[in-house]
């Protein structure tokens, strides 16, 4: 099971700050998204923006980092602390 | 991640912080440094074109401090720094409240200006907090800025290791 | 020369300095800026191969004022810099004492952080101040670093004006 | 007549902290050094030393700076405050 997790402008436009999906693990953090949009297709125009960063376990990674059962994935949209 | 040294001090909260006692923490009992540096930030009142009238911070609290910890080891690794502490709030702030402090001690001037100016330019791009204004046109979250890209780069061509 | 702004302060002095003062005095009634820096020189006890336990600072009194205000003319002249406050010690000082005080407030961390510095680098180079050390091995005059020099010719490569 | 005045090592160096003498205006600072070692040749050592730096009515100036009459002259170590 992964733990997905939502911040800031994406929480309010999906309306939802997280899930948690069963998928095949390792995957990559593009399969954890894909699998997202597959389950909720209508957060296609938010989700699937390629401005968005991501965290694998609390660590920033890029789209293809392996994930494994029992991670923690967010998807977030740039981040404007300071 | 944890900090390595007992005299550096990272903290994500709500309440309001004291320069003057994050200062005299880095500067007590440390005749060693001839150096210190900080830098504050805080609510302005006019930002991208809006009239700001305060400001909310969201972050990601599991992993805030982790970001934080591993900006501070970066720097340590980069620049002879004795102490450093990082203050970051979140949470609803008003107009001119304080936000962040990043303040560190060296032996040497060179040092801690580009510690302190590489924290903060590493803290605005790769720590997980957002700012939502509330502005007299209505609530907006900040956008992203270039030059703050940029700011990055030139530490990424500075240092040896991406050279 | 004097400053142009009633914002601005500059002072030099026997007497100590309270850096939360100084912090005040930067930030407060300012909304429009977010970015403050500072940096705090103090005397250290290691310096140059010698174990320093105190230092005296010679000036030329009719010429320092002078030399820090033109410096901090300088600085706003190339940096949107909104207030600069600058307090440098004469006389005897102790180990740990506080030497010299530069704060800046801007409403970008860029020019802030680079103004502060800059101050900093051409008050080394520029300002008649003179450090005699007393260490264990007797009094000493500090010796000038070529990295000092090498500080200064960053900014004026830096410089439009001057490349 | 010009004032001279010297600071730190210099003023160690020379047992003097300045002097003033009347010399022909306009002049230049390089002017002014030699006719201060003409007075006094013992301080050649310390006073002709390159590494000096020169102040013309408080500001920093190289040696072919012009001096007039009233002016001061100061001849220092480089400085090392901060």
């Amino acid at each position: 099971m992964i733990n997905i997790v939502f911040f800031a402008q994406l929480r309010e436009q999906l309306k939802s700050d997280g899930l948690t999906l069963t998928i095949a693990t390792p995957c990559t953090v593009a399969d954890v998204q894909q699998a997202v949009l597959k389950k909720h297709p209508q957060w296609r125009d938010f989700l699937a923006n390629p401005a968005l960063m991501c965290a694998l376990n609390q660590d920033i990674v890029p789209l293809d980092a392996q994930v494994l059962d029992g991670n923690e994935v967010a998807f977030f949209p740039p981040v404007t602390g300071g | 991640m944890t900090l390595s040294s007992p005299y550096d001090f990272l903290s994500v909260q709500e309440a309001d912080f004291d320069v003057a006692h994050e200062y005299a923490q880095l500067r007590d009992h440390n005749s060693q440094d001839g150096a210190i540096v900080f830098f504050s930030g805080l609510v302005r009142d006019f930002n991208q074109g809006s009239d700001v009238t305060g400001l909310f911070l969201e972050h990601y609290p599991a992993m805030t401090e982790k970001a934080l910890a591993g900006i501070i080891t970066q720097a340590k690794q980069r620049w002879p720094l004795s102490r450093v502490r990082l203050i970051h709030r979140v949470g609803q702030l008003q107009l001119a409240e304080q936000i962040v402090f990043v303040g560190v001690s060296s032996s040497h001037r060179e040092a801690a200006f580009e510690a302190c100016h590489f924290i903060m330019d590493y803290l605005k791009k790769q720590a997980p907090f957002w700012k939502k204004e509330t502005t007299r046109q209505g609530p907006r979250w900040v956008e992203t800025l270039k030059k703050d890209e940029e700011a990055l780069h030139k530490w990424q061509q500075d240092d040896p290791k991406h050279s």
